[in-house]
């Protein structure tokens, strides 16, 4: 192709106190293209893409669009330029409507008077290019993450943008909303539309791109076709070795003793629950985004209680109304939205590592007695390779992977037996992502268990020595190790009835 | 991005920026104090700022309790003055009953902290609009109990926590016995967040409640504890009140937006999530060194008001330029 | 993939419900009191003007919470724009266009302090307007002694004249609600209010200069408070440096405005909920005094009743509240 | 930048006001309250509430209604203990009446100017009123309010005046500058030429406080007293306390106390107490807690007044326009005796609160003390 490209980046550099973020990138997109850009956590993706997006100014390099030099210094103006960009975190308004939200910030208006009849029909025409039926009226806190997604794609392609930046899309997405995702990628492609995409997913990258670009420690490695980069050679690329043993080797003997059974649980959202986890198992769940994967995870850890059923731990009845509750009972929790749901942002790293100890113990505790002891949470933190400078800075600072290892931590110390991790290696790099599966693994063989919900459906089947499969709020089956994408998937659709039902072991 | 080793130092700073804020602005207001007036210096006049300091000092500690786990307590002035006319009417010049009635007052401020606290856990009710009914009930309350005017004058016995001053003590000279009392205060509240795990809490819940609950924190239980912090600080501030100066009907008028404003110019965030005890303390004691400075330089009255509008502007823009600078 | 259809006028029914609620609670109070005069037209006409002065100050701090930030600064200014109007008019007529104008401008110049200071200085609101109030409360007390006078016989007509038995304060309040309403549900001002109190990160990225309309909000803010100031100095004739103090307009008005439903997070509520709470503040003002409640039990019920108007939504709310 | 700003607009301000400061110092008012206060007040003798200054009087006839009669009061508020005990007397005094009234229909505005305008209007349009009896909150701004009512129906106006000589009569003691007359020239006779007094004050620019120390300072400064300082205490206790110790503490000689308001100068006595200084010379008022002080620690003291009995003639002026007899009017200045050392004992009264004021005409009303919040 020699076309001219419709974006250019050249030499850019940006350093932060202390970081240099980025280091002379150059960059390019030709229209109809999907060039994906992948790297560690750090790596400088996002900054890069936040100098591109208006966020950030450059300390050095320009940017061309289409052959000619722009310089932003507020987002409105790369909105202006052409340039949309569907971020990592949703930035909705819940209060408002869908049509109000693909609106915000470029409103249909004359003389500062809104045209709501035009922006209903663009937005209901929009929703409608990209096969979502959403009602344009409803408002955006009754819809699912996945449609609300959706909602920020339609936001991006209300500016007829000429470059669209995709900063991992499918993140908050399940299999089958990614897969739609990816056609209407496909379709902006045939547009001529130049489409930057990020993420951590490998086989979809290779699936969608048309080049990819690696970067590491803010310098480009390199930028090659689809055809001539593997998995493994992005990989490689990316974490500066090779990962062969990605997941960690299953367990050498059979489960033992059932720790935690749950017998015809049911809520609003769950119907009808019973499984079990046994001592030193780690049980996957798969499900689309609306199956109640999510729902099921909330209710183990008391957030959103079983209303019907019983919950024996090792035997015995429990309640669990409460997350405190769940917590007492040996239940610990590890969120899919770390920030929201996982840290205490402007804490230290020990701090959010201690929370849990700090928490369950009585109020008059000293605060440095035992395990609560700085020096013995440092030790915690040491072995599951935490990387910090100092385990007193803000936790805010640190890496997806640092943070979510930081968390598991919290619960180590706590002493639970059950963990119930949601999306664990979400936005996470891939040397942490490595570290978090062995860790769980050994975890796990210390004779606990673990219950994994994940929408990366080969994390499951590489982490999980057995699949629960779940569809409408109910259990649909299960798969043991070893079972195929499709095979899930099939139950997931609720295709199938148990077709691999097992009971338990 | 890569975290660099200088990150960290400069991460640290703050910690150490915010116990320094609140103490460098006191000693430099002090210091100007002192400058206008020398015999400030002298242990017997530190003191004696002290003891009138107190009742700000402790209501500011009470405060910051409740902004550490992301809230306000507007009902502070009302639960003071509630205090002192309560104890009027209580006591009823039988000194006697002043310990008892002591008793009663804390129960009374545990009230209204616990129906704080209740109704913005679990009515959902923000703290700013709770307070700010609470304040408007427990002033009714006391002015429809005592009738809108003082009902009797405090027995020695009670007034002696605030007024009480023994002389030629050694090494120091003298020694209010509110600066004991208020000594005594901020040891117990400092143990309360740095000696017991509910300060590492309450932060954890100022900072993201939902994480904080997620991760098996009691956050209902750390919201209404620090309400309760805050009324029972109220009631003590209240009793030094009434005892420095006797009864009346406005002793707590304003008191709740002066603790707020100590905290914040000591280094506390509103909203939660960071701060200390000594953001208080010193906040508190940087304020009141304000309102006797401005009084040493006899500016108008009115103006006072102005200038301390401006500090706590110029405060606050301080630190969240510090915040913002590493960020 | 299908959607629950949710009604977005969430707010407009806590209006009703709550205009309901103190319409109801009046007329009850009025019959029981044998008070039926309260019931005719110049009851009603009394009644609606207790809304004016807390209605206009409301309304503009229904602005500044719906962006997520909040006004603490009115009652000074208030009391400033009245002491002012007063002392530049001096009684005579000719100054009422030159006292409007430039109480307007101070009102301006107000906002756009406090605005600069919470959307540019990014110093909390409570803290930045706290400051300047008190900035301006000290200026207007150490100055009150200059600035002494009188508005113009002419100027009161905004306070007690009236067309068909109407008073123009009311058409006054009732075309600035209207104005902000409509301000606020179908210009793009109002558009990017919401979006910023919504979500100001999501606001800014989608292109939206989030300072400038926290910047813009704060002197809408200020401008109602200006009005309000100024329809306060043709009431009461002339301006002491107390009235916005006394009238406890700074808390009174966000409390009306979170009663009506706006959100102290930003961006969800709306002028009519103001509105409600308004009349519902003002209906509790005329039925106490028929039923005759001591001054200091009159308190005791507010106090219990701003707790339990906004109990009675937020205790829906599911997740935290600080 | 704005703060810089601002800043100076501040200085600006300050300094222009400095230079214009509204004159509280009218010397024919200070003249003419300086003779009422000698002069001998006509009526019944001892019962300063039923009497009056000075010779007019207003005929009522027009106004006379037979049968019982609503009263209504519109109140500014309940916000000090001077209100708190002026409302009692007004309640007790309406009790003496019940023959006569119906009904006592009491509003309260909550010391919001807005609020008793509306307050009055729906009085007014009520329609149950036969007079209305109003304290206004404060002068300018009652005014159309007051005049409209008017129109409906006999107004009476205590306290505080208004700009309208619509109502009925306007009762009022002597005043502000009568107020700062008395207690300044008690403070000039125990000083000498050079000695200093401070004077505390509540706050600044409410025309009836202001008056007491424009007068105070021309009688000091006639003396050749130094007036060492001018402090605002908010009528807080705890401030008033603080801004003593302050002036104690920088080393200033105190002679004398002079106050605008009596009801923190135990506080202001306190300091000097708790400083082991002699007490200074004081003026306060007739509060029980300064009173007792006075007595107990034998001060050279004054206590001027502000008499909380005019509560009481508002009700009887009411009624007696309603039974069309002649008032005194268009004003009725009540006589406005101050507390000195021989009278002293009979104004105490060991049952009554603190801040129960002595001149409060209230001894043989029903109820008392208990109603004023004594002990039988």
């Amino acid at each position: 192709m020699t076309a001219v490209p419709s974006l250019s980046m050249t030499g850019i550099s940006k350093a932060f106190p202390g970081v240099r973020a980025l280091d002379g990138v150059d960059f390019e997109c030709l229209p109809g293209e999907v060039h994906a850009i992948c790297g560690e956590n750090g790596a400088g993706k996002s900054t890069l893409m936040k100098i591109l997006g208006g966020s950030y100014r450059p300390d050095a390099g320009t940017i061309h669009l289409a052959g000619k030099t722009v310089q932003f210094t507020h987002p409105r103006q790369a909105a202006e330029a052409g340039i949309a960009t569907i971020h990592q975190e949703l930035s909705l308004l819940p209060h408002r409507t869908v049509a109000d939200n693909i609106f915000m910030g470029r409103e249909i208006a004359r003389h500062g008077i809104l045209d709501k009849a035009a922006m209903r029909e663009r937005a209901a025409a929009l929703l409608d290019r990209i096969g979502a039926q959403i009602d344009p009226q409803a408002l955006v806190s009754s819809l699912s993450i996945a449609l609300q997604q959706l909602v920020e794609i339609a936001k991006a392609l209300l500016l007829d943008a000429r470059i669209l930046v995709m900063d991992e899309p499918t993140a908050a997405l399940d299999e089958r909303d990614s897969r739609t995702l990816l056609n209407l990628v496909d379709g902006l492609r045939g547009e001529g539309v130049s489409i930057v995409y990020i993420s951590h997913r490998m086989p979809e990258v290779t699936a969608i791109a048309d080049r990819i670009t690696i970067l590491k420690d803010g310098q480009k490695i390199w930028t090659r076709p689809r055809d001539a980069a593997p998995i493994s050679e992005i990989v490689r690329a990316m974490v500066g070795r090779d990962l062969k043993d990605f997941y960690p080797s299953p367990p050498a003997s059979a489960p033992g003793e059932v720790l935690v059974a749950i017998t015809g649980g049911t809520n609003s959202g769950l119907q009808d629950i019973t499984f079990d986890v046994r001592a030193g198992e780690i049980v996957g769940v798969a499900g689309l985004e609306d199956s109640g994967k999510g729902a099921l995870a909330q209710a183990l850890v008391g957030d959103v209680p079983f209303t019907g059923g019983t919950v024996a731990l090792r035997g015995r009845s429990i309640d669990l109304r409460t997350p405190r509750q769940a917590t007492a009972a040996g239940i610990g929790y590890l969120p899919g939205d770390r920030k929201r749901e996982g840290l205490a942002l402007r804490q230290s790293v020990r701090d959010n590592a201690l929370l849990t100890l700090r928490s369950m113990t009585g109020i008059f505790t000293r605060p440095q007695r035992g395990a609560l002891a700085s020096a013995v949470i440092d030790e915690r933190l040491r072995a599951m390779d935490v990387r910090a400078a100092n385990f007193g800075q803000e936790i805010g600072t640190l890496s997806g992977g640092n943070q979510q290892k930081a968390i598991i931590v919290r619960w180590l110390a706590q002493a639970s037996d059950i963990l119930v991790f949601v999306e664990p290696t979400r936005g996470i790099d891939i040397a942490a992502k490595a570290a978090i599966y062995d860790t769980m693994r050994r975890f796990a063989d210390a004779g606990r268990g673990i219950v994994v919900i994940s929408s990366d459906m080969p994390e499951l089947i590489g982490i999980a020595d057995r699949v629960l499969v779940m569809h409408q709020g109910r259990l649909s089956g299960a798969v043991p190790r070893g079972a195929s994408e499709e095979d899930i998937m099939h139950l997931a659709l609720g295709l199938a009835e148990a077709r691999h039902e097992e009971s338990g072991a | 991005m890569t975290t660099v080793p200088q990150t960290s130092l400069s991460l640290r700073r703050p910690e150490r920026l915010a116990l320094n804020a609140g103490l460098v602005i006191f000693v430099a207001l002090y210091a100007a104090i002192a400058f206008l007036q020398p015999n400030y210096l002298e242990l017997g006049l530190f003191m004696n700022f002290l003891r009138r300091a107190a009742p700000l000092v402790i209501l500011a500690c009470g405060q910051l309790y409740v902004i550490l786990t992301g809230g306000f307590d507007l009902s502070m002035g009302a639960v003071a003055t509630l205090v002192v006319l309560a104890a009027s009417i209580l006591i009823n010049g039988d000194p006697d009953t002043t310990w008892a009635v002591i008793g009663a007052l804390y129960a009374m401020g545990i009230a209204v902290g616990l129906v704080n606290g209740l109704v913005v856990t679990f009515l959902k009710v923000p703290s700013i609009i709770t307070t700010l009914g609470t304040m408007l009930l427990v002033n009714g309350l006391a002015l429809a109990w005592s009738g809108g005017a003082a009902r009797g004058d405090l027995p020695d016995n009670f007034r002696n926590l605030g007024r009480l001053v023994w002389r030629d003590v050694p090494v120091i000279g003298t020694l209010p016995l509110a600066a004991v009392v208020l000594a005594g205060f901020v040891a117990l509240v400092w143990f309360g967040l740095n000696g017991t795990v509910y300060g590492k809490r309450a932060l954890a819940v100022g900072d993201n409640p939902r994480a904080a609950e997620l991760a098996g924190t009691p956050v209902a239980a750390t919201r209404i504890l620090a309400f309760v912090v805050s009324a029972v600080s109220a009631v003590t501030a209240g009793i030094l009140i009434g005892g420095f100066s006797g009864v009346s009907v406005n002793a707590g008028e304003g008191l709740e937006l002066q603790a707020i404003a100590a905290c914040v110019i000591g280094g506390a965030q509103l909203l939660g999530g960071r701060g200390s005890i000594w953001s208080a303390v010193f906040g508190a004691l940087s304020l009141f060194a304000l309102f006797t400075l401005l009084n040493l330089l006899g500016l108008p009255q009115a103006l006072r008001d102005s200038i301390q509008g401006l500090i706590l502007i110029a405060a606050v823009g301080a630190s969240t330029w510090r915040i913002r600078r590493r960020t | 993939m299908t959607t629950d259809v949710v009604k977005p006028k969430p707010g407009l029914s806590v209006a009703v419900l709550l205009a309901g609620l103190s319409i109801g609670f009046f007329v009850v109070v009025a019959l029981a009191t044998g008070e039926t005069a309260q019931l005719s037209g110049q009851g009603v006409t009394g009644l609606l003007q207790r809304m004016v002065a807390l209605g206009l100050v409301a309304i503009g701090q229904t602005f500044v919470i719906l962006v997520g930030s909040i006004d603490l600064s009115v009652a000074a200014l208030i009391s400033a724009v009245a002491v002012l109007a007063s002392h530049i008019m001096q009684g005579d007529a000719a100054m009422m266009l030159p006292a409007v104008l430039l109480c307007l401008g101070l009102c301006i110049a107000v906002g756009f302090v406090n605005g600069a200071l919470v959307a540019y200085g990014g110093i909390n609101p409570l803290i930045a307007t706290l400051g300047t109030g008190l900035v301006i409360q000290g200026v207007l007390a150490a100055s009150f002694g200059a600035l002494q006078g009188s508005v113009a016989r002419e100027f009161q007509v905004v306070a007690y004249g009236g067309v068909l038995g109407v008073p123009y304060s009311l058409l006054l309040l009732a075309s600035l609600s209207i104005a902000a309403g409509l301000v606020l549900d179908r210009t793009l001002f109002g558009a990017r209010i919401y979006a910023v109190g919504g979500n100001p990160d999501g606001a800014r990225l989608a292109g939206i200069r989030t300072e400038r309309v926290i910047l813009f909000a704060h002197m809408v803010a200020s401008l109602f408070a200006g009005a309000a100031g100024l329809y306060l100095a043709a009431r009461l004739q002339s301006g002491t440096p107390w009235i916005g103090r006394d009238g406890i307009y700074d808390l009174e008005s966000i409390a009306v405005t979170v009663i009506g439903g706006t959100i102290l997070a930003g961006g969800k509520g709306g002028v009519a909920g103001t509105l409600a709470g308004v009349l519902l503040f003002a209906s509790l003002d005329a039925g106490f005094n028929m039923l005759g409640i001591d001054a200091f039990l009159k308190q005791v019920l507010r106090g219990a009743i701003v707790i339990a108007a906004v109990a009675v939504h937020a205790v829906r709310a599911r997740g935290h509240v600080a | 930048m704005t703060l810089r700003g601002l800043l100076a607009t501040t200085v600006a301000l300050t300094f222009a006001s400095q230079a214009l400061a509204q004159d509280f110092n009218d010397p024919a008012e200070f003249k003419k309250q300086r003779e009422q206060l000698s002069m001998t007040p006509q009526g019944p003798e001892g019962q300063p509430w039923a009497q009056h200054l000075g010779d007019g009087m207003v005929d009522t006839a027009k106004y006379k209604k037979d049968g019982q009669v609503t009263l209504c009061f519109s109140n500014a508020g309940v916000f000090n203990p001077w209100r708190v005990v002026g409302l009692n007397n007004l309640n007790a005094e309406a009790e003496l009446h019940k023959d006569r009234l119906k009904e006592l229909i009491v509003v309260d505005a909550e010391g919001k100017d807005d609020k008793q305008i509306s307050d009055i209007e729906a009085l007014v349009s009520g329609g149950k009123c036969d007079a209305l009896i109003v304290s206004p909150n404060t002068t300018a701004a009652l005014t159309p309010a007051v005049e409209a009512a008017c129109a409906k129906l006999p107004v009476i106006v205590f306290d505080r005046g208004v700009n309208t000589s619509c109502p009925v009569t306007y009762i009022h003691p002597v005043g502000g500058y009568g107020f700062g007359i008395t207690s300044g020239e008690f403070i000039a006779s125990k000083l000498k030429k050079g000695d200093n007094v401070l004077a505390l004050r509540i706050m600044p620019g409410v025309d009836v406080l202001e008056t007491r120390y424009s007068a105070a300072k021309n009688i000091f400064d006639e003396a050749g007293i130094n007036v060492v300082g001018s402090e605002f205490t908010g009528s807080d206790r705890a401030k008033t306390k603080s801004v003593v110790e302050d002036y104690i503490n920088r080393g200033e000689k105190i002679d004398a106390v002079w106050m605008d308001a009596g009801d923190t100068a135990t506080a202001a006595l306190e300091a000097f107490e708790d400083a082991g200084l002699p007490y200074p010379v004081i003026s306060g008022e007739d509060q029980q807690d300064f009173l007792r002080k006075w007595q107990s620690e034998k001060l050279t003291a004054i206590g001027p007044s502000y008499p909380t009995y005019q509560w009481r003639t508002a009700v009887i002026a009411a009624l007696d326009v309603l039974d069309g007899k002649q008032v005194p009017g268009p004003e009725w200045v009540l006589p406005q005796p101050a507390i000195t050392e021989d009278v002293l004992a009979e104004y105490i009264d060991d049952r009554m609160p603190p801040l129960h004021y002595s001149l409060c005409g209230c001894q043989e009303l029903p109820g008392y003390p208990e109603l004023w919040g004594g002990k039988k």
